[in-house]
């Protein structure tokens, strides 16, 4: 366990760095023809995980959707595995069958990447219903989408969550748009996070581009829920820079929209209060940058010459004999330090 | 062994898995304080505490999926569906969370889940409540299904699904859970294996494959045979996925002769597969086509004559037994 | 169209008693085998439908749950056509191809009768997306159990409603119970009717064992909705005497509880309002119920003397070659004269 | 005639009918302002207008039903999911409502709904969006199912299917939509009927049978087949339900060898169940096994090798071929 102090601002700073420069090389490697399926970006949300990354334990659970590169980084898998998973390899974090949508890493308590919109709200609720089975003081951080609110699983998950007063956060990274439709279009609320209220959960809003208000607001939330088992809602606001995937060039809003939220940019606003505050000069910064893009480039390499999954084992991953007997990939080869495994009991 | 029924016979495989594993717990509608809606559940509450049974809100896709999300997480839940016909507003959490994720994790998350309840049709209950979900769960890759049709096998393979390290469905059939038969006693651990099935009846002529609801109505209609001098085997399938593909293989080139009989719709239906497995593998041992006795391909009607009409019945099995041994 | 004026009071307590006396007689049929499937009573709950359909137009759509008997008697579907329903005959107002959870009347706008809890929801906010396509002055009432709200499908409904703003209204008959789950059991909400806040729709909660208090605020609302067309969320408190369904003895509930809501019954008090006001005699009263029992015996004969569907049908009602061919069953010949049929253009 | 793509078919299909038929609507996500998630819509919100060209929140389960009541007080929905694997959070509507009404309302409420989108694996998308719901669909009584592989067949299916009075899925293959084929020109009325498959090439030796994305695949192993001499004859099913037993039956009597080449999976997909009609109607004709060649029963894993190990490929269809010719 990583106590909240410890969680250095700087190496946040070097993650959400790290996140930044891997979804970029991911999107050229994806031009490349490297990677195949639906490939969706973080880029410009990297203060939402990271800033929850750094205000809970690394034992906690996270779960979230498709756009999921950013939440298996911020946790600790490796950029290795994480470039391996896009371009199929059996070196990635779900051994290349899970694609971009679909990143697990089990050691760093990472349950998905997951590509029914809501339909992994339920399974987080579950991690939630396990840990106060179990009488753990765990919490579960589900991250979803603006567009996901309207499904129905998101309504019955949020009862059962609200019912059985399950450890969990519901965070809502509202980017304004699920593909191209704007939450105005959506939902008839002023504000996501009214929603709650229909279940009696404790709802707030926090700004996405700002690291130190979402890990401050998400450590108090952690807090209380340790404290005394319930749900929280937090309406994370957001924006992402580039299309809803790779093939969407995002003509449904304003080039002035996106610039707005630009110059608002999460790393630029980190890196200026810890500027501002002498925690880091300009040299200090282009260092974590070189140090970020190297990384990402290594990663790059080490996915081109690591071996596809095997034909011989495509039977191999359709039934469990014995959770053991499965394995687990390999990803916690990390640049930065891995964070501790927990002895968590999964599978 | 002491006889004792379908509904009791699962009540004590919930009881042994529930006391043998603690990560075992029981969640669904009514499943605790009303002690079940068919009262499977009987007493479990007050064995267990409301800890390890768990009553829900009506929401199948939300209860489905936490589920699956425990079990990500080392639990071992036991999913019950009041009717798997409400399984379908949380078909999504079955077919694409629970199978794929051993899959699309790269073997890291294995979903030891149960998902159990009343399956296919009941009596008189009507279009949208009569539904039997066994093909359409059998073509989701990762899946396991079961369908027992004596309170033996209900327990055994109960049994055998909870402590399975995969999602296990099993479909029990409402109309048996009152009937009775032998079972061993609590105290010999009973499990049968998934993916074999059982020669219920010996027979030289025909063999007629069948399962759940259709077990009984087969046994009846072998005896009826019997006295028209023709001698049916009776092949109770018990699992539906894995499919014993030796037993049904054996018994036909015994016979060469195959009438189907299933209480599932018939367009893509699990007799579908047995005749393709069939013709495929044995065509040389096959007499005459193989015949299936299924629904007729309409709603279910409410009314009891009409409802009759749709479901198999010893007189379709019958014909079907005649028209294949050319009789 | 029958203005709201018209619509005289003991008509509508008359209702009651033959919506109350039916669902005796139902019971006791049930009991006696001549009725099967599932079979869930409305006993106690008389005052929310007849409310209703006193505080709107005949051609609006009403639609509900599997509990929907007196749905139909309460739009003018003769007690001949729900008996024989029930017994299965082709007389049935579903040609004894629906049974109990499935009455359906087209001619009434009656919409069914339906058996998956929360799924017909949609459906209602399809019809009122009909009528605002069409540019009707209709509105939509969606009746449904406190249970149901749990849905998935409930969530989806309502958010669309709110956001295409629809003319319906959510009527949620709370009668404490879903089968054995209490309403506190259920749902981690103080009152049901918060749920809508989730929505924005507006929400209101009425006295569900009074028949006038339901009228008016169902007549204020669909004139609100008239106006301007959106959608609203009516929490109607209300108790079944009887268990959820024939085979359910209800003793998850105290006899004082019910003991409680008997005093309060709907019949009694609309009765009582009217001896007071001097507009009913003890006399009259009687001969009212005394009708309703004759109406509902003769409904037993009726249907029992019914012939049964041709078995020779039994594939004709798969799928629909023309609308027209379909035919309508004959719902109408209710004692009470029937209400007149809109020029609708269903099918 | 002229060459159009499958997707300018289809939107030409709609917007033909949203022409005609002002009960007819289209709805779904982004099928307004965005043109369509895959472009099929393209034109139309401008052209109809946002009354008649609907976006929807992420809440298939609720736009369908949204469609099955307006259906059911007579307007004419056409409900896009954005892919069929999205379909299976609706699966309780489409399956339980959408065919059921017209039954359990005596007739009185049939559902004149179409409801379609991409169906099937497309291209490395993993498991959870490689789904293919012919067989999940077939097996509901009440539904028609349609699956075009071609322009022309898009168009003339896709309208026939917005007038049929019953709901129809029109699963269209997202592979195909740049394809391009002969199609009759905008001002000649093309419908072609539900229920109708088509000889897309004439053959003596064996009779392939395939629908959607296999059809192409198909084309090009007859034309490989042809140089070693085996002649085959392709059946594009074109409809699942209703199936054409009488175009199978009639190849299957000229070429007694059958192989049917699927894109859904093994466990009772819609192979199985032409299989079971051939052997069961005319056994005496087949001189060899039917084999299918579907997809293998593994979730669909995202690594572009395994997914065409998994998928039906050349090299799987010649060695049914050969295996079903004893060549
Ligand atoms: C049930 C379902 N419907 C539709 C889709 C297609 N889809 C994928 S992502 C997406 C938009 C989701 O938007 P949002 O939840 O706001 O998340 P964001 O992409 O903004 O991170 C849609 C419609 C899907 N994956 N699942
Ligand atoms: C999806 C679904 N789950 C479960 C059921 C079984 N069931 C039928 S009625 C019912 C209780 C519903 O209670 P409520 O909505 O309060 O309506 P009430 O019976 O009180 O009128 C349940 C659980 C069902 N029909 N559909
Ligand atoms: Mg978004
Ligand atoms: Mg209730």
């Amino acid at each position: 366990m990583q106590p909240l102090e410890q969680r250095d601002e700087v190496e946040m700073l070097s993650l959400m760095l790290l996140i930044r420069r891997f979804e970029e090389r991911a999107s050229q490697q994806y031009q490349a023809q490297k990677i195949g399926g639906f490939c969706h970006l973080y880029i410009g949300q990297e203060a939402v995980v990271t800033g929850a990354v750094a205000a809970v334990r690394d034992d906690d659970y996270i779960i979230t959707a498709y756009r999921d590169h950013a939440h298996a980084l911020a946790r600790g898998t490796s950029a290795n595995a994480c470039m391996a998973e896009l371009f199929g390899k059996e070196t990635g974090c779900s051994r290349g069958l899970g694609g971009s949508m679909h990143f697990f890493d089990r050691q760093h308590h990472m349950y998905g990447g997951h590509a029914i919109v809501g339909a992994h709200v339920p399974l987080a609720v579950g991690m939630a219903f396990a840990i106060k089975y179990r009488g753990e003081d765990r919490v579960t951080l589900c991250f979803f989408g603006d567009g996901a609110i309207n499904q129905g699983s998101f309504h019955e998950a949020l009862n059962l969550a609200a019912l059985y007063k399950l450890p969990i956060v519901f965070i809502c990274e509202n980017n304004l748009f699920a593909m191209g439709t704007s939450v105005k279009r959506s939902t008839s609320l002023k504000q996501i996070v009214d929603r709650a209220e229909g279940y009696d959960i404790p709802g707030e809003i926090v700004d996405g581009m700002n690291f130190r208000e979402v890990r401050d607001k998400i450590a108090e939330i952690v807090d209380s829920i340790r404290k005394e088992s319930h749900p929280a809602f937090l309406e994370v606001r957001t924006y992402r820079y580039r299309g809803h995937s790779m093939s969407d060039p995002a003509s449904y809003r304003t080039k002035q929209e996106l610039e707005k939220y630009r110059l608002d940019d999460p790393i630029t606003r980190l890196r200026a209060q810890l500027t501002r505050e002498g925690r880091l000069t300009n040299e200090q910064f282009d260092l974590l940058d070189k140090r970020a893009k190297e990384t990402v480039l290594a990663a790059v390499k080490f996915a081109e010459k690591s071996p596809e999954p095997p034909l011989d084992k495509l039977y191999d991953y359709t039934y469990a004999n014995g959770a053991a007997e499965a394995g687990v990939p390999d990803t916690s080869k990390r640049e930065e330090s891995a964070p501790k495994e927990s002895g968590a009991t999964a599978g | 062994m002491r006889e004792i029924t379908y509904r009791q016979a699962l009540n004590e495989a919930l009881a042994e898995e529930l006391e043998r594993d603690p990560n075992v717990f029981l969640m669904g509608e009514e499943v605790a304080e009303y002690q079940g809606a068919y009262k499977v559940s009987h007493g479990l509450l007050q064995r267990f505490g409301p800890r390890r049974i768990v009553d829900t809100p009506i929401s199948e896709n939300g209860f489905a999926g936490l589920g699956v999300g425990a079990a990500m997480v080392g639990l071992r839940p036991i999913i019950e569906f009041m009717t798997f016909s409400f399984s379908l507003v949380a078909f999504d959490q079955v077919v694409n969370n629970a199978p794929n994720m051993f899959t699309m994790s790269g073997g890291q998350f294995n979903i030891p889940i149960t998902f159990r309840g009343p399956n296919g049709p009941a009596h008189q209950l009507g279009a949208t409540h009569s539904h039997a979900t066994e093909p359409l769960y059998a073509n989701a890759p990762g899946l396991k299904i079961c369908t027992p049709a004596t309170p033996r096998d209900a327990k055994g393979l109960l049994k055998t699904a909870v402590r399975d390290n995969n999602p296990v469905l099993v479909l029990e059939a409402e109309l048996l859970y009152s009937s009775k038969g032998m079972v061993e006693p609590p105290d010999e651990e009973l499990l049968i294996p998934l993916g074999k099935a059982e020669v219920k009846r010996e027979g030289n002529d025909v063999s007629v494959i069948c399962y759940a609801q259709t077990v009984p109505l087969a046994l009846k209609v072998a005896a009826q045979l019997e006295e028209e001098d023709i001698s049916a085997e009776i092949v109770d399938l018990r699992s539906i996925k894995p499919l014993d593909e030796k037993a049904i293989f054996d018994s036909v080139a015994k016979t060469h002769r195959v009438v189907i009989v299933e209480q599932d719709r018939p367009f893509c239906g699990v007799g579908a597969e047995v005749c393709y497995r069939i013709q495929k593998n044995i065509f040389d041992e096959l007499d005459a086509p193989i015949i299936r006795v299924s629904q007729e391909d309409v709603p279910m009607p409410y009314n009891e004559r009409l409802e009759k009409a749709v479901l198999p019945n010893a007189d379709k099995v019958i014909a079907a037994v005649k028209r294949v041994c050319y009789a």
